[in-house]
């Protein structure tokens, strides 16, 4: 039961942070991109790479990985999301980003072959003994990684200029553009920073499971049932909802049954969209007046 | 004139469709075929509700997997024979998607549109994981329906026809909800919802009755697919990409248009049977079908079906105004002269 | 290497039904790039065409894949031992992309456009019973190397032959084994977790009734779905058990890496472990786990790389010759696929022909064929009833432990299991 | 003239900003009704409650003397009480013609509206009439997004004219459009008022508001602080504190 706890909340913290790029993309851009599962397996064969063929540590390798999916970022955005109209925007990302996932999963399956591939490292096996459970050291570093990060994008968000712009494009794209936020360059660079933290949750992924491009799948249905859950737009919200989820999940796994851990979140998921439509902490849809 | 030579021409394809299995038999164009008309159903359903009333559902492949158990389960329960007197069970498959659309739509339906979208993806998961879970489903080992001893070359007949009908029934039952008062609301709720509300549309009401239409059509799709196959998986009939793909055809064919589904399907089925045997070594299959998609996505926005429209319009112009060349053309669209005449654009903008 | 014989009328005809006219250039331009085929050396007779749809991208890619190599090796093999009554054989592979329509539409495609004139079994186990009715419909016989799910039976077509023995009793020599052990050394707990998996949940039943009357007492018993987020808690909660020995019922290398990663990390080291699928799928599996992990880990299957016969030394032989890699690098797949080949040469052989009906009625005269997994005989409905062996991971090798004394089996078994990070 | 509306001590909070506090308000039938204010006075709030768009944290609305207070949107609507929005809402994919005929299915049920057309010929042939009344029958088949931002006001106007409504509330109908269609869209007023139509409008166009209404309420602070004839209202001290001070800036943000 702490145990189940426990590894709900490190985990959880993972998956907040490939969350949270998904909630900035939709808050800044109005954006849903699917292809941010597949962006966290490009992350974790990127840090594969770097690790089989030029022995270059995970957490190190990162400093590559995170500006390599930065760029990949502003490419997509700049090639294709800014090219959409304001009408069915949310729809045709969705189309956008699906093709998106398509290529890079074909490309993926190319390189890589579609055997399951794990990360390696000393501290993704070994533990320590923390109040009677052991913790394995790659889900606290992973854990720590996910909250630092989290708190780098939170400082960005609250004590830059840059931040500003951001929160007031969140706000109302029109009414920021009105008061001289270059929209489209924060709408490049949030995707950017959006699909730059995936590299990050990609490599704690890769080292805490073993995956193939077609483990994308799995992730962005869950991804997108966290950025709902926590309301889309909210940072905090993911935080909170993968955390939920993950504990939810977790403990249900333990005390009663795996088989049913699933559909009790999706049920919960569920009794709180019913009960409050915007999730946990969503705004209230602004209106037209 | 344009909608005339439209009729003309989808009753042309419409015959030829009819006639495919008697031209060219081959049961594997019979079986293309089987699985194109029943995207075509499906996709014009999803258009049906998803296409009018911009309510983007990914779910709708609870409603074809309801379909796909719904028959399955009927025709082992009530001991049928492997006959065709199965295909009865196709509407009935359908009308229990429609049911089970109830209290999908009922929590679906009240949430904004964008959370629409990731809800839908959520409770088509709580689907597939109750067929995994209960034992009326067969859990995991799935179901086998009867499968009719019928002979190999022209075994695939009798459902191509049946889909063959149940595509014509959806086709007439969306041309009629777009020209009813129902499909005006639809549309009414894509473009404003608080405003129809407020103008007296029952808004919940028509989204759900909507909904419930488009899992009918797409429940019995989901049956005749079953029936063909010949066994059920939760992971093949709850298959999550049959909700994108469905969106995907509409998207490339044209949404919220009568055609554009039926054209995006009827394009992209072939093609994408035919990419995956040709290409499926190395997954290029994959980056061409993608590929193929943004190119849509970039150059025809709006699909197929509307582009087309556009161009015939710009010939029409071009050649209006080399014949006169003394009206401008933007002549009918600017009327009152009006000093905030460019303010629309933010407007749209902000809803 | 598509235009073959009526390649040029089929893909013709195959536009003009298609109505694919819009992707009908692009494809046409990118036609010539990549096309599937075989690797058959040019031979004076006429080539016998053979038609399998494998799952070469999406969910059962990695197998798919597994099985392409197995096939083509024994087409290879058989190639180079006169073909199959002196015909070359070609193979011709389509990708179902793990998919049901795509399958179905495959099959047809091979019988009635490409006018193979034999066929072979599909990946995965999910896809087989499409594949029966197509194939019974056109009266083809299928021989299959990954059925055995009870499924497969049920419909009692003729036609259908899997020459894997089926599911049920795989677990059955690991569980006799614990349960003869003398009373000192043997466990006393055990666990199961298993996958909501119709191929392996149903293994299980059986194992833990001959464990219970040893006096293994089940000390945790968890079913989890296919999909899963996370394996830590069911992992940990088995870790939490305590339990002596753990049977994971899992499908594929990647859920027992994830079990393996969870015991490793609480410190948990069952005295015996043992995954129904995945440490059988060699370099994968390394790749996945680590080397220094595999050490006592135990799989059942029928085939293993070093599996003592002379067929298999042969195909092991050019296996490394084709493909390169090591022995233990070889998925556990190709042995069923290699059989499903050799069980289709002898059929035609025995009854000198390549007509499908005469293969059928001689597969059904109770010949026994000698295959890379051992002997195959089918019954009415096309199952075999051929040994069961557990296998184990042996400072980095891949050797048959169980049942003691069988044809193949070595005499040690790493029992206890190694600690982790040392069995390498 | 009996009171047709009745807003009694309306109260409205959005987070801490009070919105409205205690507002009331009479609106008689047959009148034009003004309602005037500096800007965040709560005017378009009061709108929205009144419509049923915005639920009330107390205070009541009566409408033809029911109570209204909490109702929906479209029970309201039903009622006889429309309104048009500050920024137009309109439907812009609809053609214009279809967007008049949204409006016209209040006495049927709904499941009605399946089994027939967009319209009888009858709606068919209103609709054509008001699209006439606003001058925009040449664009009736047109999509409604290509019109400027002053044919969407006249639209709003007319397709909220099809249901009948007794009562209209207008939201600055002549905001941001120039002086020839302000002109138009006084006289349509002028002329639906004399047919018995009531109407309440908010305006920062002072001249717009004293030339034509016959009752003007000025509103501060989410309060209505006072309320007479235009001639009246234009001497009060109030008022000229309150807001008449302050009319530049508010001119300038609208």
């Amino acid at each position: 039961m702490l145990l189940g706890i426990i590894d709900g909340i490190l985990t959880g913290g993972v998956y907040a942070l490939m969350a949270s790029g998904l909630t900035l993309i939709f808050g800044v851009m109005e954006v849903i991109s699917v292809a941010q599962g597949i962006f966290v397996i490009l992350g974790a064969y990127l840090s594969y790479s770097l690790e089989a063929h030029f022995g270059i540590d995970l957490f190190l390798g990162l400093f590559i990985t995170i500006p390599a999916l930065f760029i990949v970022g502003i490419a997509v955005e700049w090639a294709f999301l800014r090219r959409l109209k304001a009408q069915e925007r949310i729809a045709m990302s969705i189309l956008v980003t699906y093709a998106v996932f398509l290529i890079i999963e074909g490309v993926l399956n190319i390189v890589y072959g579609t055997n399951y591939f794990a990360l390696h490292a000393w501290y993704v096996t070994q533990s320590v003994e923390l109040f009677g459970v052991y913790l394995s050291y790659i889900y606290i570093f992973g854990f720590l990684l996910a909250a630092g990060l989290l708190a780098a994008l939170y400082v960005v968000l609250y004590r830059t200029r840059f931040g500003a712009s951001v929160r007031a494009a969140m706000q109302d794209r029109t009414a920021a553009s009105l008061v001289g936020v270059d929209v489209r360059r924060v709408s490049t660079i949030t995707f950017g920073i959006g699909t730059a933290v995936t590299a990050a949750g990609g490599m704690i992924y890769g080292a805490t499971n073993s995956f193939n491009a077609n483990s994308a799948e799995d992730l962005i249905s869950r991804l997108l049932v966290i950025v709902v859950l926590g309301g889309l737009g909210s940072i905090g919200g993911a935080l909170a909802a993968a955390v939920l989820m993950l504990v939810i999940e977790d403990v249900v796994a333990v005390v009663w049954s795996p088989d049913w851990a699933t559909v009790i979140f999706f049920l919960a998921l569920v009794a709180v969209l019913s009960i409050r439509p915007v999730g946990l902490f969503g705004r209230q849809a602004a209106r037209a007046q | 004139m344009v909608r005339r030579i439209g009729i003309g021409v989808w009753s042309v394809i419409f015959v030829l469709l009819a006639l495919v299995p008697v031209i060219e038999g081959n049961p594997t164009f019979t079986s293309i075929g089987v699985f194109t008309l029943i995207f075509m159903s499906s996709a014009s359903a999803w258009n049906g509700f998803s296409g009018y009333s911009g309510y983007i559902s990914l779910g709708n492949g609870v409603f074809y997997g309801t379909g796909a158990y719904a028959l399955t389960v009927i025709a082992l329960d009530a001991h049928m024979a492997p006959s065709g007197d199965i295909f009865w069970l196709v509407p009935l498959a359908g009308l229990i998607a429609a049911i089970i659309a109830v209290p999908f739509g009922f929590i679906a339906l009240r949430v904004r549109r964008h959370t629409f979208v990731v809800i839908t993806i959520a409770i088509f998961f709580v689907f597939q994981l109750l067929a995994y879970n209960f034992s009326f489903t067969g859990g995991s080992a799935g179901l086998l329906p009867p499968t009719p001893n019928w002979v190999g070359n022209t075994y695939n007949d009798p459902f191509y026809y049946v889909a063959f009908a149940v595509l014509v029934f959806t086709v007439l039952l969306f041309w009629g909800i777009r020209r009813s008062r129902f499909g005006l609301h639809l549309l009414a709720i894509r473009d404003d919802e608080d405003r129809a509300r407020g103008l007296g549309v029952k808004v919940l009401r028509i989204k759900m009755l909507g909904f419930v239409l488009s899992a009918f059509v797409t429940g019995m799709g989901g049956a005749i697919f079953a029936f063909f196959i010949g066994q059920v998986y939760p992971q093949y009939a709850f298959d999550p990409v049959f909700g994108i793909t469905v969106a995907l055809m509409t998207f490339f064919g044209g949404i919220g248009t009568i055609s554009g589904p039926l054209l995006g399907a009827l394009l992209l089925e072939p093609i994408e049977q035919y990419l995956t045997i040709q290409y499926s070594v190395g997954s290029l299959y994959l980056i061409i079908y993608g590929a193929l998609f943004l190119l849509v996505i970039l150059f025809m926005p709006r699909g197929l079906v509307p582009t087309i429209g556009d161009w015939r319009r710009f010939v029409r112009v071009h050649l209006a105004q080399r014949r006169e060349k003394v009206l401008p053309a933007k002549g009918d669209a600017v009327v009152g002269d009006d000093v905030a005449g460019d303010v629309p654009a933010v407007t749209t903008g902000m809803q | 290497m598509r235009r073959q014989r009526d390649g040029k009328l089929s893909r013709r005809r195959y536009a003009a039904g298609s109505i694919a006219l819009a992707g009908g250039l692009l494809l046409a331009a990118l036609g010539s790039a990549g096309v599937a085929g075989a690797s058959a050396a040019p031979h004076k007779q006429s080539p016998v065409l053979i038609g399998v749809s494998l799952s070469l991208s999406g969910d059962n890619a990695a197998y798919g894949q597994a099985f392409k190599q197995g096939y083509e090796l024994w087409a290879d093999y058989q190639n180079a031992h006169g073909g199959l009554l002196g015909h070359p054989i070609q193979l011709k592979i389509l990708s179902d992309a793990s998919s049901l329509t795509q399958l179905v539409t495959n099959y047809e495609t091979l019988i009635t456009l490409d006018h193979v004139q034999l066929i072979l079994g599909p990946f995965s186990t999910l896809f087989t019973v499409p594949t029966e009715k197509v194939a019974h419909r056109f009266g083809y016989a299928l021989i299959d190397g990954a059925g055995g799910g009870p499924e497969a039976f049920a419909a009692h077509y003729r036609d259908y032959f899997d020459v894997s023995v089926p599911v049920i009793g795989q677990l059955l020599p690991f569980a006799k084994w614990l349960a003869t052990m003398p009373k000192k050394q043997r466990p006393t707990t055990v666990a199961y977790a298993t996958s909501n998996d119709p191929f392996t949940q149903p293994m299980i039943p059986p194992a833990q009734k001959v464990m219970q009357k040893a006096g293994i007492r089940t000390v945790y018993y968890k079913v989890f779905p296919a999909e899963v987020t996370d394996y830590t808690p069911i992992a940990d909660a088995v870790a939490a058990s305590h339990a002596q020995v753990v049977v994971l019922g899992s499908v594929d290398a990647s859920t027992v890496a994830a079990f393996m990663q969870a015991f490793e990390q609480t410190h948990y080291n069952p005295k015996a472990f043992i995954a129904t699928s995945g440490p059988d799928s060699g370099s994968s599996f390394v790749s996945a786990v680590g080397a220094s992990n595999t050490g006592g880990i135990m799989v059942p299957d029928q085939w293993f790389p070093s599996t003592d016969n002379a067929l298999n030394h042969a195909m092991t032989k050019l296996y490394l010759k084709k493909f390169g890699g090591t022995l233990n690098g070889m998925n556990g797949e190709i042995g069923g696929t290699f059989s499903s080949g050799e069980v289709l040469a002898a059929a035609v052989k025995g009854s000198h022909s390549i007509s499908n009906a005469k293969i059928i009625s001689w597969l059904h005269g109770n010949h026994t064929i000698q295959t890379v997994q051992g002997p195959v005989k089918f019954n009415s409905v096309g199952q075999t009833f051929g040994g069961t062996y557990i296998f184990q991971w042996q400072h980095l090798k891949f050797v048959q432990i169980l049942p003691k004394g069988a044809p193949g089996s070595v005499k040690t078994i790493l029992y206890p299991k190694p600690v982790w990070g040392q069995g390498g | 003239m009996t009171e047709l509306l009745v807003v009694d001590g309306v109260s409205k909070a959005f987070g801490g900003v009070q919105a409205l506090s205690g507002c009331s308000l009479t609106l008689s039938e047959g009148s034009i009704g003004g309602l005037i204010g500096p800007n965040g006075s709560g005017k378009t709030t009061l709108f929205n409650v009144i419509t049923g768009y915005v639920r009330a944290d107390s205070g009541q609305v009566s409408f033809k003397g029911k109570q209204v207070t909490g109702a929906k949107p479209d029970q309201i609507f039903g009622l006889g009480l429309g309104r048009t929005f500050q920024l137009t809402r309109i439907f812009s994919r609809l053609t214009v013609l279809e967007n008049m005929l949204v409006a016209t299915q209040q006495q049927e049920s709904w499941l009605r509206s399946v089994a027939r057309g967009s319209a009888s010929a009858a709606e068919h042939e209103r609709a054509m009439e008001l699209l006439a009344f606003v001058g925009l029958t040449r664009l009736a088949e047109s999509q409604a997004g290509i019109l400027s931002y002053g044919q969407r006001k006249l639209l709003e106007l007319a397709y909220v004219l099809i249901s009948d409504p007794a009562v209209i509330l207008l939201d600055e109908p002549a905001g941001g459009i120039n002086p020839t269609l302000i002109e138009e869209i006084r006289s349509r007023i002028i002329e639906l008022n004399k047919s018995g139509t009531t109407f309440l409008i908010v305006e920062h166009n002072m001249e717009f508001v004293m030339g034509l209404c016959d009752k003007v309420t000025v509103m501060d602070m989410g309060c209505a602080i006072v309320s007479g004839p235009p001639a009246e209202i234009r001497a009060d001290a109030r008022v000229l504190d309150a807001y008449l001070g302050s009319v530049e800036e508010a001119d300038d943000d609208a």
